[in-house]
């Protein structure tokens, strides 16, 4: 007979069979099962291999601190995850598990074969060998070692699943929906109190579900759950159910993931896989409960003995008995229970194994009265058994020795080694520890956040303790908020309150370090390694922790730090605090990334700008490339355009017509005041004061430290408002710059900055024939050289639109730059396209507009500049105010190394050979140099130019203004290209073409 | 996430709505050209930073888009304290006082 | 002390792994040292080593407030490169990849140095001309860094998403294979047990609470939680906490500490070759041989020593690595932890003498301090043996930013305007 | 999504059983900054200037809500503005400040329906609780700087910046889809 379900009992509906696949065979469980207990179910324990020895595996656990049952879930194509634990997945029609790390299959794993030679593999084996020769390691030892490693396989596909996030803000976070947070929650959810309860479980109840024999205030333990739980609905209490509380960050912030797919047969439209709640909470309280720990001995690990708080869940919660004939091994009260109820149930329990010498009278007669046998102050030292145990062997203790030993046959063992409070959200706030010594671990001290421990999680066992102490904890979080918290009592009957001892590993016969007693299980890791660890010399316990890897499987030591820490510490002769715990970090259990990424993928990874005119160049096939946060149009190829066609085109037409450009991405701050021209002679290196309203000057914005930062032409529209503009990814950063010198070193001056990027849509008209063509659109300026000068700027009408216009020119034609309101901004563009249709007009991006500048010479901040160049590096001196006592930059160009001879100039440079250099390309002034070469600049523009006739580059060379007519040479891999160097300004460098 | 009490808002306001902008009380010369080079790089680059209270400032750039200064214990990440831009320092054992 | 080798590990084997030996003792603090190193990480612990090896100087001691190696060369992301763009930096990481190259034989450690290559992602028109840069001044330099177009990427390191649609289109990247990858424990480790075999004190849970001098200035030595102890010289190499105990000799360094995160996933079988790095969307990734994908994010905005760091780092780091690497969105995030950097304002290091004699620092290295491990120790302890700076590390003082003689590989890679 | 803005014109964008997106009709928006004592100003602008950061005030249809020390954002139908620009121009001599015509800056979004407080959750880090109604914030909706005015307990309004609207569009109607599957 292959049924371990157990009729009547457990928490899944009998009624609703579900079916899934295990390694492509068939299993049926029930509605309610996670694929753990419906393998069980089915007497199935071996569901997957260990990490090093590939050692046959089941499920030690009944929750997320599970090590060994690992599985790969699938969920067809694309929706597939490795590693999935199956003591926590849900199951659902349809479901595909598949086992892990084995090959050929999951009962028969060459990997094995590593078992065999253990004590080569023993801990930092890695770190003694595979040394020699030198080049084998990336090449042959590496590779070994690597696909040895690891544990499922990666996905291979797009993700089809959406994620999700909010933030949340509650009076009141309680973390844990077991006994003690249940009863906190009663307490502290008054007067409006937000209150929110989370569990990571499918249901909220915690040990409730596990121990239904308990009566609490007369009810049975499950009808007092459902009435409980109504209850604090009916209060307002939100409860969250499948939600991890996976970190504890600053004030009270707590990282919450919410599985809200996972479980489901069919996924609901609109509904994001996993969900990641922000929240912040006035109070938390942390009622994780504890965590039961393994007992260390040989053959611990061997499919078929788990713990045995573990095989009560599987039995009370869902039903399956884990094994017909039990024996028992523990020191600890609890396991006892499990016997009884595993006994109960119908096993024959084989034996109860305790290491005490004395057990409380209750649960010796308990056993008698159920005709357990009983074996006090007995070790176990081994198992046997190979997919599934087979027998215990145990062994008396007297006095310190081991004496005979004997067999005990049996199908499963269950043990149990004590149980550990659960601190990881806890130490996540810093907060520090207590050693018990009673106990034998670790309890919460002090926390720096607010935030209180309830329950089993500060080492109070028992359903009665919890339910008072969650009531305690839940009025002084209330009364912290200035609320009376309600008072509640609750009588509790059957309850099993339990003590314990903690053991090392256990007293054997054997040879211990032949012994194959496992602390971490996925990794591997035995008592002996960690004793090894120690005798090589690593005293803290983070050092053996990253020597023999424990504590650092998926579990993150739930398993095995206790357990690890007290062999270490046994093995220096310590006491465990003075070796140390190594610190819990988040998340509290594997969180998949997509949960952190949340909205943040594909086009809504990151915000993406578009002008008002980007939809007309996207119908007008422009190609973009991204400038900051904006995304803006580069070239608009013609049919069969490659780039440098397409921008040759658009160069020639504009110098011998007319082009149009979108320059509505360029920064805008509107600066205005009584004192906002002594703003700007303070910000910007150039004078303001002189400049008539009207009229616009190019602006240089350089740090403190005298290098540049930022430029554009700045108009002056009245005597106290200017309208300054800044490179397009330069706008946030200058505005931000100005308001820090404004509020902080001259908040005396009365001038206000408000940013206009985005107030005004830009279209610079450029070419011989923008003043022809805008003329008839522009209304109350007349486009003449007298009544509208180069750099002159207006408030008027063009095309009906109330506009800035601006005569200034970054191309060095005639040029315009018409503002109108943001809305107006693809009408105005139209209406200049119609406007320029007989001028056979063409639109250009920001390549063509790269190419006008530097036939011009006009540099681009961030191309030409870097972090490190003085105006004076790049040839705009002139651009300083040299009367001016102060401005931002002024001093910082006098610090020594700035005013050295020597320095990288900006210059031009024509190739020889009229080749076309490549941007970034390096110079040297002597090509015959060897490698390494003294590199003297390099080259920061570089274009074809039809109007200069040749290619072009603008260079940063050492001394290079002082230079002029030298050959300079630019080793490529394949040759070396000499080129001359010139001024930067290589077309009309008297400015002739600017007349109209 | 940090919380961040903005001294003109009267707000305690999660860390996004904020920027960090370094030590506070960096007083930039009055008259920088008459400073040594050694003054220059003080003002420019040397930073006390404590491993404790921190004076230093911060903008509630998606709020009031005030610049402020606060005092934060770099080791607990709390915050003492935070004040107008322009105010004086605050006496720091009166904070640690009233922190504990 | 063990020899290691294959043999050894099979003769320990058959004993049992009974008889294997101490890597390094736990000794207590002598009364006075030639040179006491303060902190004693891989930079540290490395500079002991080198002193006592290259120089001769073997009565120095590794002072370290907790357990060695368990500050930022136990915390980083472990990426090995030399391909940056200044003479100076190449210079000085080229020579600790040369040195990176040997040290498993040297130190008879396997550091698990890894030359798998490092990809640097270009996603704008900006980053490919400052890509381009770097990789002809590499190229000019000697030191191996090549342009890679968009399909030479993804065939280079497969998980990658090169869609033109991207929000960060992959326009192309600049490889450096002889970069890589090294286990940061063992390099710790394996400096400890080479400097120990050379007669180094490493005495741990001993913090440095102030460097004392004499009334005239001159160095005195260091008051610990151990008592005072004496030294000639005082090498400072304590990262984050540099400038706190710089301060206590009266030290004020151009320095903030700031938190730096770092994640790992679940193992999983080998499907990541190779070291990705993209800048513009801060992230950095590759697969340790344990299986994780290991991650690591930019710092965090303000200055700590919580080594804390904040959940909106972490998020905005993951989504970045699942838009580049789209096949990860179902992977799981296993540990996330915190280190303490300190920056300088040009990003690059100080290996430097101190206007106090005897007194000399090695600090600022920011995100970068592990892939210099070998290159800074060794210039660090010949700075402190000979009293004055090797070629390589000359140029990195203290005086630059004063001058403004700055090394700044950040503004160089400056951001796109 | 990030589709360009082609339409002015007030429009619903989405509605689900949670909650309704709609973009609000053009008018005009001016960005006043001033120190010191405003009463010129209010008399120039027929309200008195809220000076404690979000709290507002009306008059009519002007509608002022104070932002920051020294700053308001003043709402009034576009036809307006001329009027109250030149108001101000005319105390500017006794009382300077900067008064800037944004109107053609931002776009607003009409946020309503029983779950519209929850629907902004998904990007607003502050605690929505803390805005009153008739009162508003400036603050950050999914890292975009918007201005939020809470008109009623379950109706909004949220100005941002208009090359930023399609993100934030896309990310509200994301989330009444989602609160509207949602089974509670």
């Amino acid at each position: 007979m292959s049924g371990f379900r157990i009729p009547g009992k457990g928490r899944v509906d009998p009624a609703t069979p579900v079916s899934f696949r295990f390694d492509g065979r068939k299993v049926r469980g029930l509605r309610g099962d996670t694929v753990a207990s419906a393998l069980l179910a089915n007497g199935i324990h071996l569901m997957g291999r260990s990490f090093k020895y590939h050692r046959p595996r089941g499920p030690v656990a009944a929750g997320s601190e599970e090590p060994n049952a690992l599985i790969g879930t699938r969920r067809g194509p694309g929706r597939y995850e490795p590693n999935t634990r199956a003591t926590v997945q849900e199951i659902w029609p349809g479901l595909e598990a598949t086992s892990q790390n084995k090959y050929p299959s999951l009962k028969w794993d060459i990997g094995a074969v590593n078992d065999a030679a253990y004590m080569l593999f023993s801990a930092g084996f890695y770190y003694k060998t595979f040394m020699w020769p030198r080049s084998f390691w990336d090449r042959v030892y590496e590779p070994f070692i690597r696909a040895a490693a690891g544990l499922g396989v990666s996905p291979s596909r797009e993700d089809p699943d959406s994620y999700a996030s909010r933030y949340l803000h509650c009076d009141v976070l309680i973390v844990g929906a077991g006994p003690a947070g249940l009863a906190a929650a009663r307490a502290a959810a008054v007067d409006g109190l937000r209150v929110v309860l989370v569990d990571e479980n499918a249901e909220a109840g915690g040990t409730l579900l596990s121990e239904p024999q308990a009566r609490i205030d007369g009810r049975s333990a499950w009808d007092w759950l459902s009435a409980e739980l109504a209850a604090l609905k009916a209060n307002g209490v939100r409860i969250m159910t499948r939600t991890t509380a996976i970190g504890y960050y600053h004030q009270n912030m707590i990282g919450m993931v919410e599985k809200l797919t996972d479980h489901l047969p069919d996924l609901p439209a609109d509904t994001p896989r996993e969900r990641m709640w922000r929240v912040r909470a006035k109070q938390v309280v942390l009622a994780q409960g504890a965590l039961e720990k393994p007992l260390v001995f040989h053959g611990n690990d061997r499919p078929g003995v788990m713990l045995a708080g573990a095989a009560q869940t599987y039995l009370n919660r869902y039903g399956v008995l884990v094994g017909r004939q039990p024996a028992i091994v523990t020191s600890h009260d609890s396991a006892w229970y499990a016997a009884f109820d595993l006994a109960d149930a119908g096993a024959r329990v084989q034996a109860i194994v305790d290491t005490r010498a004395d057990v409380r009278a209750e649960l010796l007669a308990e056993a008698e009265a159920r005709g357990i046998k009983v074996k006090l102050s007995h070790t176990a030292t081994a198992t046997s058994g190979r997919l599934r145990v087979k027998s215990l062997r145990v062994n008396p203790v007297r006095d310190g020795k081991v004496g005979t030993p004997y067999t005990i046959h049996c199908d499963t063992v269950l043990m149990s080694g004590g149980w550990t409070p659960s601190l990881h959200l806890f130490s996540h706030t810093r907060g520090s520890l207590a050693w018990d010594d009673d106990l034998t671990t670790f309890l919460p001290k002090d926390t720096p956040e607010e935030c209180v421990i309830a329950g089993a999680s500060r080492g109070l066992w028992g359903i009665e303790a919890a339910l008072t102490d969650g009531a305690d904890k839940g009025r002084a979080v209330a009364a912290a908020l200035g609320k009376a918290g309600t008072e509640t009592a609750h009588v509790v009957e059957a309850d099993r309150p339990g003590t314990g001892t903690s053991e090392k590993e256990l007293p054997t016969d054997l040879d211990p370090s032949r012994a194959k007693a496992f602390v971490d299980y996925q990794n591997d890791v035995t008592a002996k390694d960690l004793r090894l660890a120690v005798r090589e010399g690593m005293r803290s316990i983070e050092h053996v922790k990253r020597y023999t890897t424990n504590g650092m499987a998926t579990d993150q030591g739930k398993m095995s730090n206790i357990n690890g820490l007290n062999i270490a510490a046994d093995a220096l002769g310590k006491k465990q605090p003075q070796v140390g715990l190594t610190t819990f970090r988040p998340p509290y259990t594997p969180t998949s990334f997509g949960a952190f990424a949340g909205y943040h993928r594909g086009a809504h990874f990151e915000v993406t700008r578009k002008t008002q005119i980007d939809a007309w160049a996207e119908e007008h096939g422009a190609v973009f490339e991204p400038v900051g946060q904006w995304r803006r149009a580069r070239y608009f190829p013609k049919p069969g355009e490659d780039m440098d066609s397409a921008v040759r085109r658009e160069c020639v037409a504009t110098r011998a017509s007319v082009g149009m450009f979108d320059a509505s991405t360029l920064g805008k701050i509107e600066v205005v005041g009584p004192d906002a021209v002594e703003f700007m002679n303070r910000m910007y290196t150039n004078p303001w004061t002189k400049l008539a309203p009207g009229r616009c000057r190019y602006g240089l914005l350089c740090g403190d430290d005298g290098f540049i930062r930022d430029d554009g032409v700045i108009g002056r529209l009245s005597q106290d408002r200017f309208h300054v503009t800044t490179t397009t990814g330069g706008a946030a950063r200058v505005l931000n710059m100005m308001e820090d010198y404004r509020q902080t070193e001259w908040p005396d001056l009365q001038v206000w900055l408000t940013s206009t990027t985005e107030q005004w849509a830009t279209v610079a008209v450029n070419g011989p024939n923008a003043a022809k063509l805008l003329a008839p659109l522009v209304e109350g300026v007349e486009l003449t050289d007298d009544a509208f000068p180069h750099m002159s700027c207006a408030e008027c009408t063009v095309a009906g639109m109330p506009a800035r216009l601006f005569r200034i020119s970054f191309t060095g034609e005639i040029g315009f730059e018409i503002n109108v309101p943001t809305p107006m901004g693809r009408k105005l563009w139209e209406a200049v396209w119609q406007a320029g249709q007989p001028f056979g007009i063409v639109p250009y991006g920001t390549e063509t507009m790269h190419v006008l500048r530097a036939e011009k010479g006009y540099i681009v901040v961030g191309q030409d500049t870097d972090g490190t160049v003085t105006p004076h590096d790049a040839g705009i001196g002139w651009a300083i105010g040299k009367t001016k006592p102060d401005f931002v930059g002024k001093r910082g160009m006098a610090r020594p190394d700035l005013v050295a001879k020597g320095r990288k100039q900006l210059v031009g440079l024509l190739t020889e050979d009229r080749s076309r250099l490549e941007e970034g390309a390096q110079i040297v002034f002597d090509p015959a140099q060897k490698v390494p070469m003294k590199m003297v600049g390099h080259v920061t523009s570089s274009y074809l130019s039809d109007a200069v006739g040749r290619p072009i580059a603008l260079a940063l060379v050492e001394g290079g203004q002082d230079r002029m007519g030298e050959t300079v040479h630019i080793p490529m891999p394949d040759r070396t290209i000499a080129a001359t160097i010139t001024s930067s300004v290589f077309l009309d460098p008297d400015n002739a073409r600017l007349k109209i | 996430m940090l919380l961040i009490h903005c001294p003109y808002c009267d707000e305690t306001l999660p860390e996004v709505e904020f920027t960090y902008a370094g030590q506070a009380h960096v007083v930039r010369p009055a008259d920088p050209s008459s400073t040594s080079d050694s003054e220059w790089e003080a003002f420019l680059f040397l930073r006390e930073n404590p491993k404790g209270a921190h004076y230093e400032r911060w903008r509630h750039l998606h709020g009031c888009g005030r610049f402020f200064n606060a005092v934060r214990d770099t080791v607990s990440d709390r915050f003492l304290t935070t004040y107008a831009a322009g105010a004086p320092r605050p006496d720091l054992s009166d904070l640690i006082e009233r922190a504990k | 002390m063990t020899h290691f080798s294959a043999f050894s590990l099979l003769k320990n084997a058959l004993t049992g792994n009974r008889n294997w030996t101490e890597q390094w003792p736990d000794p207590e603090p002598k009364a006075e040292y030639d040179v006491i190193i303060v902190g004693a990480g891989g930079h540290g612990l490395g500079a002991a080593y080198y002193l006592a090896r290259e120089h001769g100087i073997t009565n120095v001691a590794v002072l370290d407030k907790g357990w060695l190696g368990g500050g930022n060369t136990g915390r980083n992301t472990t990426i090995i490169r030399s391909n940056y763009l200044y003479d100076e930096s190449a210079r000085l990481y080229d020579h600790a990849v040369d040195l990176w190259e040997g040290l498993s034989q040297e130190l008879n450690y396997n550091v698990m140095f890894s030359r798998r290559g490092v990809l640097m992602l270009a996603h704008t028109v900006h980053d490919v001309q400052s890509f381009k840069r770097h990789i002809h001044a590499n190229r000019l330099n000697g030191v191996d860094n090549r342009w890679l177009t968009p399909k030479e990427c993804k065939a280079y390191c497969p998980p990658l998403s090169i869609s033109p649609d991207a929000r960060y289109p992959v326009l192309g990247g600049a490889l450096q294979e002889r970069a890589g990858t090294a286990r940061h424990d063992a390099v710790a480790w394996g400096y400890a047990r080479g400097a120990a075999k050379r007669g180094v004190d490493i005495i741990q849970n001993c913090a440095v609470t102030a460097i004392r001098r004499h009334p005239d200035g001159s160095l005195a030595g260091v008051e610990t939680t151990r008592g005072f102890i004496k030294a000639k010289k005082v090498g400072v190499s304590a990262a984050g906490h540099t400038s706190v105990v710089m301060q206590t000799a009266d030290v004020r360094l151009p320095l903030e500490s700031f938190p730096l995160q770092a994640l790992v996933s679940e193992p999983v079988k080998p499907v990541f070759p190779c070291v990705v790095m993209s800048n513009a969307v801060h992230a950095y990734i590759s697969q340790s041989d344990k299986g994780e994908l290991v991650i690591g994010s930019g710092t965090d905005q303000y200055t700590s020593y919580s080594q804390r760091g904040g959940l909106p780092l972490i998020e905005h780091t993951v989504a970045a690595i699942t838009e580049i690497f789209p096949i990860f969105n179902r992977m799981r995030m296993l540990r996330k932890w915190g280190g303490i950097v300190d920056v300088t304002p040009d990003r690059s290091a100080i290996i430097s003498k101190t206007p106090v004699g005897g007194l000399y620092v090695n600090c600022g290295w920011g995100t970068g301090g592990f892939k210099a491990t070998p290159g800074a120790a060794h210039t660090f302890a010949w700075t402190i043996a000979k009293d004055e700076p090797h070629p390589i590390n000359a140029p990195f003082t203290m005086e630059r930013f004063r001058t403004g003689r700055l090394i700044d590989e950040a503004a160089a890679a400056a951001v796109a305007h | 999504m990030n589709a360009p803005l082609h339409s002015f014109e007030p429009s619903v964008l989405i509605e689900t059983a949670a909650a309704r997106v709609s973009r609000a009709a053009p008018g005009a928006r001016l960005s006043l900054q001033a120190r010191g004592d405003l009463p010129p100003l209010n008399a120039a602008l027929g309200l008195d200037l809220p000076t404690r950061i979000g709290r507002r005030a009306r008059a009519g249809a002007l509608e002022a809500i104070c932002l920051g020390p020294e700053e308001w954002m003043l709402h009034a139908p576009e036809a307006q503005a001329v009027e109250i620009l030149s108001a101000c121009a005319e105390v500017y001599a006794s009382r300077p400040r900067s008064l800037v015509d944004v109107s053609g800056r931002e776009t607003t979004f009409v946020i309503d329906g029983p779950r519209a407080a929850e629907l902004l959750t998904l990007g607003c880090a502050r605690d929505i609780d803390g805005i009153a109604v008739g009162e508003g914030r400036r603050t950050a909706f999914d890292g975009v700087t918007v201005i939020l005015w809470r008109d009623g307990e379950t109706s909004f309004r949220m100005d941002c910046w208009h090359s930023f609207a399609p993100h934030v569009q896309h990310l509200l109607e994301i989330g009444c889809r989602e609160l509207a599957a949602e089974t509670i």
